[in-house]
C-alpha cells in the first residue's frame, strides 16, 4: 500500500518535471510546475512531515506559482513566444549531461558504505518507529512528527533563532531589492511621454491595448 | 500514521475532480451541438476581437504578488511562534516583534515608495 | 506492510534535480530557467526530509532539523523567485526579450 | 485540557492506525453522502435563500413559481446548466480551460474536512489543520488565473489579473487574523480549536478576538469575490470578469465553487471565532462536557445534535450577513481595494498579534485569569490601533486625492 502510493507519486511527480521541462508554452511549463509542487508535497506526507506538505501548498502553490504567472504575463509570454524553444544540439548535449550526473548519483546513492557506525542507505528499508509503543522511539521524534507545527515553533525561537531572523532581513531584502528593480522608473510610467515612449518600443503592444471605458 | 488522515483527503480530492467533470461531461451528453462560427469566437460584447490578448499590464500586479509571497512566509514563521507561544513565553514576544519590525520596513518602503497605489 | 526504502526517495530527488539541471541547460527563456532551479531546490528538500525522517536524531540534536532547513530552503527559494522574476522583469523592460543568450553585455 | 482524546470519535479517525486498516466503506459513505450530498444541497439551498434575501432587500418577491416558495428552483437551475450546449471559443485553451473551474471547486471542498462541525465531527483532524485550510483555500487564486488566462479573451485576462491581486492582499489579512487562535490554543489543529472554546468561552469575546473577527470578515468577503469586493467579476468594467468565456454547467462550476467557498468561509468563522456548535459562555463548557462524556452512542447524538443544529444556524447569520453587506454596499474602486488590504488590514492584524499575545498573558496563561485587566488593557489598545491606522490611512487618501487632480481619469483607465 506505501509502496503503490509511492510509485504512483514518484511517476507522476517525475512527468510533472519533465513536462515542465519540455512544455513549450510557459503557462503550460507553470502548470506543470505546480502539479510537480503538489506531487512533492504528497512527498512530505508520506515522510509524515505534514506541516511541512501545508507549507509547500501555501507557498509554492499559493504564491511562487502566482508570481511566475505573472512574470510570464509581465513578459509577454501570453501564448508563448520563440525564446521557449529548444535547440536539439542544445537539448541532445544538456540530455548527455543530464542522464551522466542521474547515472553517478544514481550509482552512489545504491552504493553507499555508510559512515562508520551508520548503515549505508541502501539498508535503511524502515524509517525509525515514532509510535509510544516502539522501543526505539524516542519522545522527541515522536513529538516532532505528531505535532511539526509546535516542536518548529519552539525550535525556532530557541536553537534557530538567528537563522530565523536573518530569514527576516532575507525577505525584507528581497521585497525592498525586488519593489527598486521593479519601479525604478518610479511612478513616471505612468506619465504621458514616458508611455508614448515604451509604446513606441513596443508598437504591437500598443495597439492591441483595450478600451477599457467603452465597454 | 499522519498518512492515514491525508488518505481521506486524497480521496476527496479525487472525489471532488469527479464531482466537477460528472456534469460537465453530461452537459456535452444531453446538450444541444449547434456549432456555428460565430458561437465559437470570443466574446467582447458583440464585436469582433482584434489583436491579440495581450494587454499592457501594470506592474503593481507584480508587486503586490511580491508583498503577498514575502508575507505568506511570514505567516509559515507566526504560525509555529504562536503555536508554541505557550511554552515560549515573553522572550518569543520580544524576538517576534524584531522579527515583524524587521519586516515592517519593507512594508513601509513599498508604502513610501508608493507603489501601493493604484494609480 | 512494508516500509518504503531511503533509497527510493533519494532515486526519486535525484531524478527530480536532474530534469531540473537539463531545463537549466537546455531552456533559454529565462522564466523557464527560474522554474526548472525551483525543481532542483525541491528535490534538495524531499533529500533532506527523508533523511530527517529516516534517521534518529541524537540528544543534542533538534528533533525537527530536517524540516527546519527545509523550511529556510523554501524561504530562500521564494525569495530568490521574487528577486528573480524582478531582475527578469528589469532585462526585459531593456532588451525586450526574456531570452537568457541575449543577457550577454558582460560576456568579454 | 485536550477534552477530543478522552472521547469515542466517531468521525475523527485515531491518528496513529496503520494504512492497512482503513474504513474505506465507511469513508467512501461518508464523502458520498456528507461532502458530495449535504454540502452541495446545503449550497443549492444558499443559492435560493440568496434570492430570496435579495428579493426582499429590493422589494421583489424573489423565485416563487417552482414549487412551494420557490423551493424546487434549485433543481430547475441545474436541470437547465447541464442541458446546455457545451460552448468552448475556438481559441480557449482546451484542457486548462475545463481545468480552471475543476481547480477552483477542488479548493473549496478540500476546505471542509478539517472543520468540527460537533464534538468529534471533523472528517479529519490533521495537527496542522489550519495551515492546511489556509494553504488548499489559496490554491483558487491560481484557479481564477488559468480562467482568464485559458479563455484568450482580453476581458477575461484583465478580470483575472485583477481577481488574483484582490485575492493575495486580502488573503495576508485573512491569514493572518487567525493567529490569535492559534496563540490562545497552543495548536494548529482544528479540534482543539473548537475543545479550547468549549472549555473556555467563545474567541470572540476579547477585544483583539473581536477585532480579529472582524478583520477576518471583511477578508472572508474579499476572498470569496462578493460585493463590495466583486471587482473581478465588474459587469459594467470588463464584462463577466475571468468567467466571461463559460456558459452552461462551466459555468455552473464557478457558481458552485463560489457559494461552497462562501459555505466554507462561513464555517471557518464559526468554527475559530465563534465557538463551533456551542452556546454562549454560561452554557459553554460544562453541558457540553457533562453531556458528552458518557462513553455511548447516544450521548454523542445527544450532544451532536444541538451542536450541529446551532452550528448550522450561527453559519447561515453569518451568510446572512454576507448577503446583506451585499445588498447594501456599492462596489469598491479598485485603488480603494487595494490600499484598503494593505494599508489597513494588514497594519491591523500584525499589531493585534501582539494585542492577542497580551490578552493570553493576563487571561490564558495558566494560573492567572485576570479578565478584567485583560480588558483594561487590551480593549484601550484596540480601540487606539484602528483609530490610529485609519486616520492614518485617512489622511494618506486625501492627500493622494489632492496630488492627483487627474487620478479619477486614470482610474477608469487602469488595467
Amino acid at each position: 500500500m506505501n509502496q503503490i502510493l509511492f510509485g504512483v507519486i514518484a511517476t507522476l511527480g517525475v512527468l510533472a518535471a519533465l513536462g515542465t521541462v519540455l512544455a513549450r508554452n510557459l503557462v503550460h511549463a507553470a502548470l506543470f510546475l505546480v502539479a510537480f509542487f503538489f506531487l512533492v508535497a504528497c512527498q512530505f506526507v508520506m515522510l509524515e512531515a505534514e506541516f511541512l506538505a501545508a507549507v509547500q501548498v501555501l507557498v509554492y502553490i499559493g504564491a511562487v506559482a502566482i508570481i511566475l504567472m505573472f512574470g510570464i504575463m509581465l513578459t509577454r509570454n501570453i501564448q508563448g513566444d520563440d525564446t521557449t524553444t529548444v535547440s536539439k544540439a542544445g537539448f541532445i548535449s544538456g540530455g548527455l549531461a543530464a542522464a551522466g550526473l542521474l547515472a553517478v548519483l544514481v550509482f552512489g546513492i545504491l552504493d553507499d558504505e555508510g559512515r562508520t557506525g551508520r548503515a549505508g542507505w541502501r539498508d535503511v528499508t524502515t524509517r525509525p518507529a515514532v509510535y509510544p509503543v516502539a522501543a526505539r522511539a524516542s519522545a522527541e521524534q515522536t513529538k516532532a512528527v505528531n505535532n511539526m507545527g509546535f516542536v518548529v515553533g519552539r525550535e525556532l525561537l530557541t536553537r534557530y533563532l538567528i537563522p530565523f531572523e536573518v530569514a527576516g532581513v532575507l525577505l525584507t531584502a528581497a521585497l525592498v531589492g525586488a519593489i527598486a528593480l521593479a519601479v525604478q522608473d518610479g511612478p513616471s510610467t505612468d506619465d504621458p511621454a514616458e508611455r508614448a515612449k515604451k509604446a513606441a518600443e513596443h508598437t504591437a503592444a500598443a495597439e492591441t491595448e483595450p478600451q477599457l471605458t467603452s465597454a | 500514521m499522519i498518512i492515514y488522515n491525508y488518505v481521506f483527503i486524497g480521496m476527496l480530492l479525487l472525489g471532488a475532480i469527479g464531482f466537477a467533470m460528472a456534469p460537465v461531461i453530461v452537459m456535452g451528453i444531453l446538450g444541444p451541438k449547434k456549432r456555428s462560427k460565430s458561437k465559437s469566437e470570443i466574446y467582447e460584447c458583440g464585436l469582433l476581437t482584434t489583436g491579440e490578448t495581450w494587454v499592457r499590464f501594470r506592474i503593481q500586479y507584480y508587486i503586490y504578488a511580491i508583498m503577498f509571497l514575502v508575507f505568506d512566509i511570514e505567516t509559515v514563521f507566526l504560525y509555529p511562534w504562536a503555536a508554541a507561544y505557550e511554552s515560549l513565553g515573553l522572550f518569543a514576544l520580544v524576538e517576534m516583534v524584531i522579527f515583524l519590525l524587521i519586516l515592517a520596513v519593507g512594508l513601509v518602503y513599498a508604502w513610501a515608495k508608493g507603489v501601493l497605489k493604484w494609480v | 506492510m512494508h516500509d518504503i526504502p531511503l533509497t527510493w526517495f533519494l532515486i526519486f530527488a535525484s531524478a527530480c534535480f536532474v530534469i531540473g539541471l537539463l531545463g537549466v541547460l537546455v531552456r533559454r527563456n529565462a522564466i523557464a530557467v527560474l522554474m526548472a532551479i525551483e525543481i532542483m531546490l525541491n528535490a534538495a528538500n524531499i533529500n533532506i526530509i527523508a533523511f530527517w525522517r529516516y534517521s534518529v536524531p541524537g540528544p543534542e540534536e533538534s528533533p525537527v532539523s530536517g524540516p527546519m532547513l527545509a523550511i529556510f530552503v523554501i524561504t530562500i527559494a521564494a525569495a530568490e523567485v521574487a528577486v528573480g522574476i524582478g531582475l527578469i522583469l528589469l532585462c526585459y523592460r531593456r532588451r525586450a526579450s526574456a531570452d537568457v543568450d541575449q543577457y550577454d553585455s558582460l560576456s568579454g | 485540557m485536550n477534552v477530543a482524546t478522552d472521547w469515542a470519535l466517531p468521525l475523527v479517525w485515531a491518528q496513529q492506525s496503520e494504512l492497512d486498516s482503513i474504513p474505506w466503506l465507511k469513508w467512501i459513505i461518508v464523502l458520498a453522502v456528507v461532502f458530495f450530498g449535504i454540502f452541495p444541497g446545503i449550497v443549492a439551498y444558499m443559492v435560493w435563500g440568496e434570492r430570496k434575501v435579495a428579493g426582499r432587500f429590493q422589494d421583489r418577491i424573489g423565485p416563487n413559481r417552482v414549487g412551494p416558495f420557490g423551493l424546487l428552483q434549485p433543481i430547475a437551475d441545474a436541470i437547465k446548466l447541464i442541458t446546455k450546449e457545451d460552448i468552448v471559443p475556438r481559441t480557449a485553451d482546451q484542457w486548462v480551460h475545463l481545468l480552471a473551474p475543476v481547480m477552483i471547486l477542488v479548493s473549496a471542498f478540500l476546505v471542509l474536512p478539517v472543520i468540527p462541525f460537533g464534538l468529534g465531527l471533523a472528517a479529519v483532524n490533521p495537527p496542522s489543520g489550519l495551515i492546511y485550510l489556509i494553504a488548499v483555500s489559496s490554491i483558487s487564486a491560481l484557479g481564477i488565473f488559468l480562467a482568464g488566462w485559458s479563455s484568450r479573451n482580453k476581458y477575461s485576462l484583465l478580470g483575472a489579473m485583477r481577481a488574483v491581486a484582490q485575492l493575495v492582499s486580502y488573503e495576508v489579512p485573512q491569514v493572518m487574523s487567525v493567529i490569535p487562535v492559534i496563540l490562545w490554543t497552543g495548536s494548529l489543529s482544528m479540534v482543539a480549536i473548537f475543545d479550547r472554546q468549549v472549555e473556555y468561552g467563545w474567541f470572540i469575546f476579547s477585544p483583539p478576538g473581536l477585532l480579529a473577527f472582524i478583520l477576518l470578515t471583511i477578508a472572508n468577503i474579499a476572498e470569496v469575490n462578493r460585493t463590495p469586493f466583486d471587482l473581478p467579476e465588474a459587469e459594467s468594467e470588463i464584462i463577466a470578469g475571468y468567467h466571461t468565456e463559460y456558459s452552461g454547467m462551466r459555468f455552473g462550476l464557478f457558481f458552485l465553487a463560489e457559494y461552497l467557498s462562501v459555505f466554507a468561509v462561513s464555517c471557518l468563522g464559526t468554527a475559530v471565532f465563534l465557538g463551533g456548535g456551542t452556546l454562549p459562555w454560561p452554557f459553554t463548557g460544562e453541558p457540553v462536557v457533562t453531556l458528552g462524556s458518557g462513553q455511548g452512542l447516544l450521548s454523542l447524538i445527544l450532544v451532536n445534535l444541538p451542536l450541529i443544529g446551532i452550528f448550522m444556524a450561527k453559519v447561515g447569520l453569518y451568510v446572512f450577513l454576507m448577503f446583506w453587506i451585499r445588498c447594501t454596499l456599492p462596489r469598491l474602486r479598485v485603488d480603494q481595494l487595494m490600499s484598503f488590504a494593505w494599508k489597513v488590514m494588514v497594519p491591523l492584524s500584525i499589531i493585534n498579534v501582539f494585542i492577542a499575545a497580551l490578552w493570553y498573558e493576563f487571561v490564558f496563561r495558566p494560573g492567572r485569569p485576570n479578565y478584567l485587566l485583560g480588558w483594561g488593557v487590551t480593549a484601550p489598545l484596540v480601540l487606539i490601533s484602528v483609530i490610529v491606522v485609519l486616520s492614518i490611512y485617512k489622511a494618506q487618501m486625501k492627500a493622494d486625492l489632492a496630488a492627483s487632480p487627474t487620478s479619477r481619469r486614470r482610474i477608469a483607465t487602469a488595467n
